[in-house]
C-alpha cells in the first residue's frame, strides 16, 4: 500500500472529490497560489483553476459565511481555516447559521460543508494560537465534529464530510501533517461516528482522539511494557460520540483514562467521562481518569509548553492507577 | 399580482392600484398580527415593517426566477410581498404546524425559498456573508441569479457586514446590499449610531455602484432599484443602496419608541408611500372613499382570513422538534 | 428587609460601585438614552451622565474589545451584552483578549472588567437567542463566571465581580429579570467562588445554577412531597467550581441529580458530574443523574420548546430515580 | 536616544546618524534572531521587520510620556524603539525567563507598558478593539495620552478593524491608526486582497482625516506622522494614515515568498530607508566605510551581547505556568 502524509491523504480525498462533484470547492485563506500555509491544497489551484480554489482575504467570519451560503445554494464548499484558533471570529457563522440553518428554515435549506483546519496546540506558538476548539464546536445541536490522527482516517473522514449533508467540523493538526501511514489506492470512505480501535486490548480501556492519539499508543506500549494490555479507542467523531464502541470497550475493561489535547473543563473528555460513569456505573472497577491538557492558558517557552500537555508517562500513569498497578 | 407596468413606464391606473394594495396587505397583514400579539396570540419578538412597505413591494416586483431576498428580523414585508401565503405567514407568528417553517422560526425567520424569500435573520449583520454566498453560487454556476440583501443602518457597523461586502465587492458578486435606513437600531438615533450622514460612503472602498433616495413612492424606488439589480445581473457588479425610510412603530411590540417626538412622527406621515399612494388614486385617478374603503375591507379580509387559518392550526407536532438539526432528523 | 426584583438589584450593584469608584462605567448597546433593552441600568445615564454609561453601535467584537483595553488602561467596565447570544460574535475578544492578557503580558496587565447580561433561553425567542453560553465560557482559563438566580445573590456578586481584578462573565436570565427577593439595606458582597445551599436536605443532592435554580426548588418541594428530602446547590459561581461544597453534600446524600438550562454535551453540567464521579465514587449510590435542554435547537412554537426545557417533574422523576423511590 | 531636532526640524548631521543607529539596531537585532532561528534556538513563528524600520524609529520619536504603541505579531522593531532592552526580547524569542514576558509571549508579543509597548497581536484585527479602548480610557481620564495603533494593510478587510475604527471615529477618540501596507499578507498581494488601491478611502466613513505617502525616509515620515498624533492628541481627532513599505524577508521564517519576483525585491531596495540613510551620511554628511563600519560593528555587538544574554538566561521556572491567568495565580 502507499505511504502518505497525513497532509496529502487530506489533498487525495479533496482532490477526489473535487474531480468527483464540481460543487466542491476550497477557500480559505492562501488555499490558492501559496498552496495553503501547511500545503494541505497542494497542486489544487493549478487543476481546478481560481474558481474551485479561491484565495480569501482575511475574513474569517465573512468566508465562512459565505461557505453557508453557497451551500444553502446548493454547493459543497470545504472552508479551510488557516488554525481552527482563527475560527473564534467566525464562531456566530458556525453556531447561528451552519448549525441551525437547516432547523431554522423548516428543513428547506440544507448546508453541506465542511469547515477544516489544524486545532489545538502545535509548537511554542503562545496562547492565542494554541487551543483546542472541540469543547466549544461539540458544545451545540446541527454539527457533526470529527477529528483525524492517520492518513488513512484522514483521507476516508474527509471524502465522507465532504459528502455529508450536513456541516462537519473537521479537526487536523499542524504537528501531525507530516505524520505518514498506508493508504489504499482508489476510493474508499469511513463513516462518520464510528471510533476505531487503534490498539486492542482487555485491561484498560484509554479513550482519545487527534493528538492524543500517538501519545496514547506510546502509553500503551508503556503500559504493556509494564504488563497492563490497555486497549486504544480513538473516538475520530466527536459529535456524535459512538457510544457503543466506548461502552462496548469499558464493559470489557472496567477500567478507564480519557486522555486528549484540549483543557479540562467540559468539552468532549467531561462528556465521555460521565458518559462512562452514568452507564458502566456498576462496570467501573476504578474511577474514570482524564488526562488532559493543564487548566492554563498556554506558554511560548518550551519547558512551559511540555509540561502543560499530557506525556505517555502521565497517560501510563494514568493507566496504571486505574489498573491499582504499582508504577 | 405582475407589474403591468415596466420598472422605467409610467404606472398607469392598474399598476397604481396593485401597488396600493400590495402595500395595504402588508400593512394590514401586520396590523392583525400586532392585535394578535396584544392578545397573546404572538409572542416572542414581533418586528413591524409598517412604513417601510414600499421597499419590499418594489423589491418583489425586480424579483426573477431564482432571485433572492435575504434579509432580517423585519421580514414579513418582504415574505407577504413576495408572494408567501399570508396564512402560513400568520401561522408562523402564531407558532402553528402550517407556519411558513413550521412554527419553528417565528417572526424573525420567514423563509420561503421557492418564492425567493431566502430568510429573515436575526443576528444583525451575520447575514451578509450568507447572503453573499448565496451571490457567489450564482456566480459559480452561472444561473444568471441576483441576490438582494437588506440590513437595518444600525447594522452597518458590525464586522460582519464589513466582511460580507467586501468579499462581495472584491469577487464582483450579482448582489445587491440595500441599506433601510430608518433612522433608529432600536432606540439608537442615526446620529449616536455614526457621525456620516450618508451611509453610501462605503460603497467606494468595496468598489461597489451606489445610490441613495428617501422613499417615499414606490415606482421610484422600483426604477432606481432596477438599475442596480440590472447591473449585477448582467455585469456582476455589487451594489450598496441606502434607502431613507421610516418605521411608524417601535423596534418591536416591547418597546414603546418614547425616544421620538410626535411631530417627527406626523412629518413622516406625510412622506409615507402608502399614504401617498392613497392620495394619488383619490387625487389623479378619482377614487372616493368607498372605492378605496372597498380594497381595503377585501384586504382585510384575506388577512383576517390568514388570523383565522393561524389560530385554527395546530401547535406542531411534539416529535417535530427533533427534526432537521441533521438531515438524518428527519 | 426591601424586596427588589433582580433587575433593581443589579442595578443598585452598579449604581454603588459606580458611586463608590469612578473607574467604573457601563457601556453597550441601549444601557443609555433606553435605559437598558431589559431596563437593568435605569437610572443611570441621569446620575452618571454620557461618560460613564455608554451608549454603544451595533458592535459586540469592538466594544468588548473596547472594554478589554479601558481595563488594560485602568478602567472598571462594565460590558453589558443585550443577551448573550450576540456575545458570539465577540467570542474572539473574551477567549483570546479578556482571558489572555495578563498570562500573555507576564502579569504587566491586568483586564478587571464585567461582562454581563442574559443567559439562555427565554420564551420563545427561536434558536438564535435562546442559547446557554456557560459550556463556552467555562471552558478556557482566565476568566471567572458567574450565575445569579436571586435579586440577594444578583447584588452581591455583581459588586464582587466589578471589584474582582479579573475579567468576569456574569450571567442573569431575561425571564428572571422580574424575579423578587428580599436584599439588606447597606453594602455587602458574596464571594465569587462560594456556592450556595439553597435548601438543606439529606437525602439526594440536586445540583443547579441560574434558570435551573426555581425550578429545581419546585422539584424539591415535589420530592417532600412524596418523602424524598433534596438539598438544592446553587453554584452560583461557575468557574471556579466551589467543588468542596458539591463534594460535602454528595458524600452527605450519596445521591445527585445535576439539573441546569443547558445543552447536555460538555460544559458545567458534564464537568461537575464527572467531578463527583471521581471524587466521590466510593460514595455514590446511584449513577449521577443529569436533567437539562434537549440537544436540539429551540423552536419559536411554544409547545416544543417547553418540552425542550427541564421541568420540575423531570428533575423530581431524576431525584426519584437515584433515591431508587417509586414515582 | 531622543531625537535632536523636532518633528518639523530639516535633520542635522548627528540627527541623521541617530536614526541610521537606530534603525540598524532594529535591522540587526532581527537578523541576529534569524539567525538563531535557523539555528533551532527561536522557535514557534517568527515575523521579521526587516524593509519597515523607519516606521517604528520614527513613531518612536513622537512618544510622550503615557502614548502607546499598539502593534500586530510584527513587534520587534517598535520593542527595539521603544527603549526595550534588546537582551530581554531577544530572551523573549528564546522563550526565556528574562524575556520581555517571562518567555510566555514569544516573539508575537512583546510587551513593556512602562516603555509604552502596548504590545504584540497576534490574531488579526483583534488589538484594534483593544487599542480603541486605551484611547477610551484616555479621553475617559484625561491623560493627554495618544494610541498608535498599527497594522497590515491585510488586516483593513476583516471585521474587528472595521468596529475598532468605527468607535474610535464616533466617539472621537485620541487614537492614529496606521497602516503598514507592506503589499502582501502573507502570501497574498494586495490587489489579491481588495479592489482599491488607496486604503484610506475608507477614512471619511470613520470620520477620520488620513494621509498617504510611500515610507523612504524616516524624517518625512515622523514629520507627517507627528501632524496625526498632534490632533489626535489636541483635538481628540482619530486618524486613518497608510504607509506604503516593504517587508524583506517572507511573512515568518517558514514563507520562503516564492510569490515575488527578484526584480521587485531589488526596486524595492532601493527605497530602503536604511539604505537611503546610509547614502546620506555617505553623500551629504562625508561618512566612509570606515565610519559606517563602525557604527555598524558597535550595533552588531550590543545585539550580539543580546543573543548571549538570551542564550545564558534560564527557561522560565517549571511553576511560571500556573501564574497570571488570574491575578490570584500571582
Ligand atoms: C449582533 C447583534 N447584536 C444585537 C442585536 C439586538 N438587536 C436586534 S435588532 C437591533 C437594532 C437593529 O437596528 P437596524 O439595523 O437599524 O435595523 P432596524 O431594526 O431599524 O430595522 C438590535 C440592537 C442582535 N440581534 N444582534
Ligand atoms: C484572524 C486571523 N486570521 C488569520 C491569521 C493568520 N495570519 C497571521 S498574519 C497574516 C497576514 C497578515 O497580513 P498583513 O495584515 O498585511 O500584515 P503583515 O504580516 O504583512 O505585516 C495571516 C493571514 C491570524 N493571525 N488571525
Ligand atoms: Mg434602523
Ligand atoms: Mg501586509
Amino acid at each position: 500500500m502507499p505511504t502518505l502524509q497525513i497532509r496529502e491523504a487530506l489533498r487525495e480525498a479533496m482532490d477526489e472529490e473535487m474531480a468527483r462533484d464540481d460543487r466542491v470547492f476550497v477557500m480559505g485563506e492562501e488555499v490558492g497560489y501559496y498552496e495553503g500555509a501547511y500545503k494541505c491544497t497542494q497542486g489544487l489551484l493549478a487543476k481546478y483553476g481560481e474558481q474551485r480554489v479561491v484565495d480569501t482575504p482575511i475574513a474569517e467570519a465573512g468566508f465562512a459565511g459565505v461557505g453557508v451560503g453557497a451551500a444553502m445554494a446548493g454547493l459543497r464548499p470545504i472552508i479551510e481555516f488557516m488554525t481552527f484558533n482563527f475560527s473564534a471570529v467566525a464562531f456566530d457563522q458556525i453556531l447561528n447559521n451552519a448549525a441551525k440553518m437547516r432547523h431554522l428554515t423548516g428543513g428547506q435549506f440544507t448546508v453541506p460543508m465542511v469547515f477544516r483546519g489544524p486545532n489545538a496546540a502545535a509548537h511554542m506558538l503562545s496562547s492565542t494560537h494554541s487551543q483546542a476548539f472541540e469543547s466549544f464546536y461539540c458544545g451545540f445541536p446541527g454539527v457533526k465534529v470529527v477529528s483525524v490522527a492517520t492518513p488513512y482516517d484522514a483521507k476516508g473522514l474527509l471524502k465522507s464530510a465532504v459528502r455529508d449533508e450536513n456541516p462537519v467540523i473537521f479537526f487536523e493538526s499542524e504537528v501531525m501533517y507530516g505524520v505518514k501511514g498506508e493508504v489504499p489506492e482508489g476510493e474508499y470512505l469511513i463513516p462518520i461516528g464510528e471510533a476505531d480501535i487503534k490498539r486492542p486490548g482487555d485491561q484498560v480501556t484509554v479513550i482519545t482522539w487527534g493528538q492524543g492519539v500517538p501519545t496514547a499508543l506510546e502509553a500503551a506500549k508503556m503500559a504493556e511494557e509494564n504488563g497492563i494490555d490497555a486497549e486504544v479507542i480513538d473516538l475520530r467523531t466527536l459529535r456524535p460520540l459512538d457510544k457503543d464502541a466506548i461502552l462496548n470497550s469499558v464493559r470489557k475493561t472496567n477500567r478507564v483514562v480519557v486522555s486528549y489535547h484540549g483543557w479540562p473543563y467540559g468539552g468532549t473528555g467531561a462528556e465521555v467521562a460521565d458518559l462512562i460513569a452514568r452507564e458502566c456505573f456498576y462496570d467501573l472497577d476504578a474511577p474514570v481518569e482524564r488526562v488532559c491538557y493543564e487548566d492554563i492558558n498556554f506558554s511560548y517557552a518550551e519547558n512551559l509548553e511540555q509540561l502543560a500537555i499530557p506525556s505517555p508517562k502521565q497517560i501510563y500513569e494514568a493507566i496504571a492507577k486505574v489498573a491499582y498497578h504499582s508504577l | 399580482m405582475t407589474p403591468t407596468t415596466s420598472p422605467t413606464q409610467a404606472p398607469d391606473k392598474d399598476e397604481v392600484v396593485r401597488v396600493f394594495k400590495e402595500m395595504l396587505r402588508i400593512r394590514r397583514f401586520e396590523e392583525l398580527a400586532s392585535r394578535a400579539y396584544t392578545q397573546g396570540k404572538i409572542s416572542g419578538f414581533l418586528h413591524l415593517y409598517i412604513g417601510q412597505e414600499a421597499i419590499a413591494v418594489a423589491t418583489a416586483d425586480l424579483m426573477k426566477d431564482g432571485d433572492r431576498v435575504v434579509t432580517t428580523y423585519r421580514d414579513h414585508g418582504f415574505a407577504v410581498a413576495l408572494g408567501c401565503e399570508p396564512q402560513r405567514c400568520m401561522a408562523e407568528l402564531f407558532g402553528k404546524k402550517d407556519g411558513l417553517v413550521g412554527g419553528v422560526g417565528g417572526s424573525m425567520h420567514f423563509f420561503d425559498r421557492d418564492k425567493g424569500m431566502w430568510g429573515g435573520y436575526a443576528i444583525v449583520g451575520g447575514h451578509l456573508p450568507v447572503a453573499a454566498g448565496h451571490a457567489f453560487a450564482s456566480k459559480y454556476t452561472g444561473d444568471g441569479a441576483v441576490t438582494l440583501c437588506f440590513l437595518g443602518e444600525g447594522a452597518m457597523h458590525i464586522g460582519a457586514t464589513h466582511e460580507g461586502m467586501h468579499l462581495a465587492g472584491l469577487w464582483k458578486l450579482p448582489i445587491v446590499f440595500v441599506v433601510e435606513n430608518n433612522q433608529y437600531a432600536m432606540g439608537t438615533p442615526l446620529k449616536r449610531q455614526t457621525l456620516v450622514d450618508d451611509l453610501t460612503v462605503r460603497a467606494p472602498a468595496y468598489r461597489m455602484t451606489s445610490d441613495r433616495w428617501e422613499v417615499t413612492d414606490v415606482f421610484e424606488t422600483r426604477r432606481r432599484l432596477s438599475e442596480a439589480v440590472e447591473r449585477a445581473r448582467t455585469d456582476n457588479q455589487p451594489a450598496l443602496i441606502e434607502l431613507l425610510t421610516y418605521r411608524f412603530r417601535g423596534h418591536s411590540m416591547s418597546d414603546p419608541a418614547k425616544y421620538r417626538t410626535k411631530d417627527e412622527v406626523e412629518v413622516q406621515r406625510k412622506k409615507d408611500p402608502l399614504y401617498r399612494t392613497e392620495q394619488s388614486l383619490r387625487e389623479d385617478h378619482g377614487f372616493g372613499d368607498d372605492a378605496i374603503e372597498a380594497i381595503d375591507d377585501a384586504i382585510v379580509e384575506e388577512m383576517q382570513a390568514a388570523v383565522d387559518f393561524a389560530e385554527a392550526s395546530p401547535q406542531p407536532d411534539p416529535e417535530h422538534r427533533f427534526r432537521n438539526h441533521l438531515v438524518e432528523d428527519d
